[in-house]
């Protein structure tokens, strides 16, 4: 058995290396295969699939693109977690690994999901900022404020899938919105400069596919690799609309903006 | 085969083609869209991996003016000036429309106002961030404003044939990745937005798919390229072991901040090469320091310098850098108490098909974009200066698009030409037991990183000439196996051949310029020479030529600025007076 | 710029309101808090004082030892049968439960007469109803 | 062939099927005061209630009671959840609902032991 490295990387092994030979198993569209292979410190689920694609199997599908977690390209199912393939360390996962595709999601070859899936729940609460009547510069928000550091807490979503793929509630009921979907609604209610609230507080307040489907089982806490509650902002939701059946809905004043540099001379 | 026709055909969905989907859009709505891209929209490519952030300038202290100044300086003055102020003119507006209408919320000062940090080589604080990923920011916000638009997408499809007769395009030839068939697609205008990425240095930093596909594209298809020795070597490039990490990037704010380098000796050794500026010297500077104390001999455990922001206070660093501090985690060091270990790491290209300001390449209806184009940062590209040049010309050529492509015209291509390139492409599965595309791109790479690499000499770009062209003819025993849907093997092959015809592009180009400017570095020929090389490097596909290219000088046009070299030059009345640094 | 916004605005925003899904949420969890105070008194009542039926008989005759018995019986029928309801909603596809929510509700109702029959029971010494 | 199972999604049955089995118990609870009170009165009803004194009557009601517990503190988590609190520790969140409840189970016992022995 060779070693864990494309011939690329094989400079590097001048140092200190702790191998292990690890038993990946690939659930593929045409069932489970396992391969063998040995691992060198530091390289990630990511890189045993590029060693299997690259020496063992050439027809093995997986999808990557820029491989340090910003992407959100290549969630998988490690070891019945849901993770991102780059950031998983083999080491710490011992001899024996499981690699499933994400679960709710269509798969379209081995390791590779229609996103599609995932992007179909995504659109329904209209995830773009529609920005307000006025809205002509960048607002003055102090990093302190309250609402803003609400939203800051939920912004970093790469749309990887892989809280929608842990979510039971969506294994239950497939029309359930989903937890990144719910995270990017609350984001745009609490944003002062967005026109659209009341479109998507009615989208994420139905009975069906809304909000109050959630069961608070937190697994897309556990699984976000950006350190995103999704259902913190689903918790938000609930309230800010029980709040607006309470109170009635109140037109948000407009924020203040700051002053910049024009461009087109 | 199946064959589609369309007004505008966007390939790419970085910063650039998602800008100009939508500028294409608004200015013109009538225009029927399709943007292809080799990934999944908006997850694929560089500007999702955009860390640092965005240089504009905003405060009324600071000035476009020395924005510019700035840009022609770390350029070393062969920039295209009028790209180059395209750039810092549009930076406030993209700014402004990132913020109010594509709903991005980049990080404020404490009075609430948009806060600007400290990035190398610049004059003033102007990178405006999203904590340390800024990228994500950008690239989540622009996709949901694509889903809000009827542009029509077209996933894990790669270009692999712009079609032309070799004065116009008329569209291109797209492989559907998950199907492994082909499609022919017609448009009026083609945007080129596929981004560059030079992957094939053993230690790169661009995403995995990134091959330099837009170049080679271009370059098949006849289009005039530029600057294409000009090669970007980030500072600091995360070594982590034999892991695919390793080449990410840490982001320049570490030195913006005040970060420091040292080498295995515990040595500040910037001081040596740029005592003024230190660590915030420009990339080309601090990278090519970084090689010459791995070169000799002061390297660490994984043959790699140190940087060290633990005197910053670990509180800080936290809040501040994140997301750096996650990556560094992720491969066993503390960013925060100590020095972690990195590399110079193969970044970005400056040179590409030669534009105007509107995006026009020399061919009618081949339209480019961000890092596919040339000239706007001349021999170095500034940190920040990136994510700036893929959303403005976005803006830009997606405004342009949007007046012109309606009058452009509509050429049907035959269905025989069509299937005719198609069996070109797919010609992998027509050998067996034949190479395997993951060797010869660790060769590859390899070859670039010793003999192309940062330090440059006429025999080793001789030996890397020919290598190249043995590589070349490798790729062509490449053998694809399996069945044709989702086939990763294929992609490789095709990968490795866009770059290795851009390799042989920087190489020729390398070999010409007989000088040493900015991220360019000539052993042979160590000073930067103002008096000869105020010139920049044109390439274009030629058969009549033995290297399968011609090459052609061309002097920088100062429409704006005068290099200070040159001013000198000619208060001392002598116009061969030689500036060393 | 763009000659006219392509995205679209809300047609139905006022849609929010309609559901009665918020209200069902909030009283799901106000039961579950009365719960606990009524379950508590309740267990506190029964099975830690001495029992007997003179001495449960007549400490229902205070009007709290009543109400405490008529509030949890129901504020735990609420908040069990509408738990369950929820169950089988989930099971079904979606809009296949309208006959669930009468269903539940006349299940409620009747358990509701028949466990204040029984606390009737109690305090006349005879059923009120005679089955 | 999946083997997934968050803490959250655990709790989540253990909630379901505690509150069905306290239910369950209401009816059968109901039940049984009616088939003991309604036909003969008082007299009936306090020799049931010293049938249902017998030790494996007290251990069913520690059953119960362990039930309820769980119920009620996972229900006090959950709707902490829903004021944003708790989330991010939510798996200190579980282990504390379980030691509460192991907690105020084994008073339970204290307190039916005499009951169960004697």
């Amino acid at each position: 058995m060779g070693v864990l490295v494309s011939p690329a990387f094989s400079d590097f092994v001048g140092y200190e290396v702790r191998v292990l030979t690890v038993t990946i198993r690939i659930a593929r569209s045409n069932g489970e295969q396992a391969f063998v292979v040995e691992t060198l410190a530091q390289q990630t689920v990511l890189d045993a699939l590029f060693y299997i694609q690259n020496e063992l199997e050439p027809s093995l599908s997986f999808r990557c693109s820029c491989r340090v977690g910003m992407c959100g390209s290549c969630g998988m199912v490690i070891n019945g977690k849901e993770s991102l393939a780059c950031r998983t360390s083999l080491n710490p996962l011992g001899a024996e690994v499981t690699v499933q595709p994400l679960r709710h999601i269509p798969v379209i070859k081995d390791l590779v999901v229609d996103m599609e899936g995932f992007f179909s729940k995504y659109r329904l609460v209209d995830p773009y900022l529609k920005p307000r009547p006025g809205l002509v510069n960048p607002i003055v928000a102090p990093p302190s404020g309250h609402l803003r550091e609400e939203i800051d807490l939920g912004l970093e979503c790469i749309s990887c899938g892989l809280c929608l793929s842990a979510c039971d509630v969506v294994g239950m009921v497939p029309e359930f919105l989903g937890p990144a979907a719910l995270n990017r609604a609350y984001n745009l209610v609490a944003d002062v400069r967005d026109d659209l609230a009341e479109q998507r507080l009615s989208m994420v307040g139905q009975s069906r596919v809304g909000v109050w489907q959630c069961h608070t089982h937190m697994s897309c806490v556990e699984v976000c690799p950006k350190n995103i509650a999704p259902t913190r902002a689903i918790s938000h939701l609930k309230r800010t609309l029980i709040r607006r059946r309470i109170t009635g809905h109140r037109p948000r004043p407009m924020p203040k903006v700051q002053r910049i540099v024009q461009e087109e001379v | 085969m199946r064959t589609e026709s369309v007004d505008v055909l966007i390939l790419g969905s970085g910063g650039a083609g998602l800008f100009a989907a939508l500028h294409v859009h608004d200015t013109n709505p009538r225009l029927k869209i399709l943007l292809v891209t080799k990934g999944l929209m908006g997850k694929s490519g560089c500007t999702r991996m955009v860390q640092g952030g965005f240089n504009v300038v905003l405060d009324p202290a600071d000035s476009i003016e020395r924005h510019f100044s700035d840009t022609l300086k770390g350029g070393r003055y062969v920039n295209d000036q009028e790209l180059a102020w395209a750039l810092v003119q549009g930076a406030p507006g993209t700014i402004h429309e990132l913020e109010t209408r594509v709903g991005c919320f980049f990080d404020r000062r404490p009075d609430g106002t948009i806060h600007q940090k400290a990035f190398a080589g610049q004059s003033f604080d102007r990178t405006v961030h999203r904590g340390d990923l800024t990228g994500i920011e950008i690239m989540e916000r622009l996709r949901d404003q694509v889903l809000a638009r009827p542009i029509a997408v077209l996933e894990e499809h790669r270009a692999v044939e712009l079609v032309g007769d070799g004065s116009r395009i008329s569209g291109a030839l797209v492989l559907d990745i998950r199907r492994g068939t082909f499609l022919g697609i017609h448009a009026r205008a083609t945007l080129l937005a596929t981004g560059g990425g030079p992957t094939m240095y053993k230690i790169a930093a661009p995403s995995l798919e990134k091959s330099e596909d837009g170049l080679a594209l271009a370059f098949r298809a006849g289009a005039i390229m530029r600057d294409m020795e000009m090669v970007q070597y980030h500072p600091t490039g995360l070594l982590a072991g034999a892991g695919r990490v390793t080449g990410s990037v840490l982001e320049e704010g570490l030195r913006g901040a005040g970060g420091r380098l040292f080498n295995a000796q515990g040595e500040r050794y910037m001081a040596r090469y740029d005592p003024d500026r230190m660590e915030r010297a420009t990339r080309d500077v601090v990278a090519r320091a970084g090689y010459m104390e791995i070169m000799a001999g002061r390297r660490g455990p994984q043959g790699g310098v140190f940087i060290d922001v633990s005197h910053l206070g670990a509180a800080f660093v936290r809040k501040t850098f994140p997301g750096m501090v996650q990556r560094v985690k992720d491969v066993g060091y503390d960013l925060a108490t100590g020095p972690v270990e990195v590399s110079p790491t193969a970044h970005f290209h400056m040179g590409g098909v030669a534009i105007d300001s509107d995006g026009h390449s020399s061919l009618l209806g081949l339209f480019v974009a961000g890092e596919d184009a040339g000239g706007v940062h001349g021999a170095n590209r500034l940190g920040g200066n990136g994510v700036a040049e893929s959303t403005i010309y976005g803006r830009r050529v997606g405004d342009a698009i949007g007046r012109e492509a309606a009058e452009l015209p509509l050429v049907s291509v035959p269905d025989a030409q069509w299937e005719l390139r198609s069996q070109h492409h797919a010609r992998f599965w027509q050998t067996t037991g034949g190479e395997n595309p993951a060797h010869l791109l660790g060769e590859l790479r390899s070859l670039m990183w010793e003999k192309c690499g940062l330090v440059r000499r006429q025999t080793d770009l001789n030996a890397c000439r020919d290598a190249l062209a043995v590589l070349l003819d490798k790729v062509e025993h490449i053998s694809v196996t399996g069945n044709r849907e989702y086939n990763l093997r294929w992609s490789d092959a095709l990968n490795l051949e866009s770059l290795v015809i851009v390799s042989q592009m920087i190489t020729e180009s390398a070999s010409v310029r007989t000088e040493s400017r900015g991220s360019h570095y000539r052993e042979d020929f160590p000073q930067e020479n103002n008096a000869e090389w105020l010139k920049n490097v044109y390439l274009q596909a030629d058969d009549h030529h033995d290297l399968g290219m011609k090459i052609f000088l061309k002097d920088v046009q100062f429409t704006r600025e005068i290099p200070p070299a040159v001013k000198e030059a000619k208060l001392d009345g002598n116009p061969q007076h030689m500036v060393q640094r | 710029m763009a000659a006219e916004s392509p995205i679209k605005t809300s047609p139905e925003s006022e849609k929010t309101s309609s559901t009665p899904v918020s209200w069902a949420w909030i009283l799901q969890r106000f039961s579950g808090l009365l719960l606990l105070v009524f379950l508590g008194g309740h267990l506190w009542v029964e099975h830690f004082m001495n029992t007997s039926a003179a001495v449960v008989a007549s400490r229902l005759t205070h009007v709290v030892d009543d109400s405490l018995d008529i509030g949890l019986l129901i504020s735990v029928l609420y908040h069990g049968l509408n738990g369950f309801r929820g169950i089988i909603q989930e099971m079904l596809p979606e809009g296949r439960g309208a006959w669930l929510n009468y269903a539940v509700f006349g299940l409620g109702l009747i358990t509701v007469v028949w466990g204040l029959d029984i606390l009737w029971a109690f305090w006349y010494h005879q059923p009120f109803l005679t089955l | 062939m999946y083997h997934k199972n968050t803490r959250g999604y655990k709790a989540f049955w253990v909630h379901r099927i505690s509150g069905l089995l306290i239910l369950g118990y209401l009816y059968l609870h109901l039940v049984l005061l009616s088939a003991i009170l309604l036909p003969s009165g008082a007299a009936h009803f306090n020799a049931v209630a010293r049938v249902v004194e017998q030790p494996g009557f007290v251990v069913a009601d520690i059953v119960l009671f362990a039930i309820i517990v769980v119920h009620a503190l996972n229900g006090i988590r959950l709707i902490a959840a829903d004021f944003g609190a708790m989330i991010r520790e939510n798996r200190l969140a579980i282990w504390l609902t379980m030691g509460i409840g192991a907690v105020m189970v084994f008073i339970a016992v204290l307190m039916l032991l005499p009951h169960i022995v004697g």
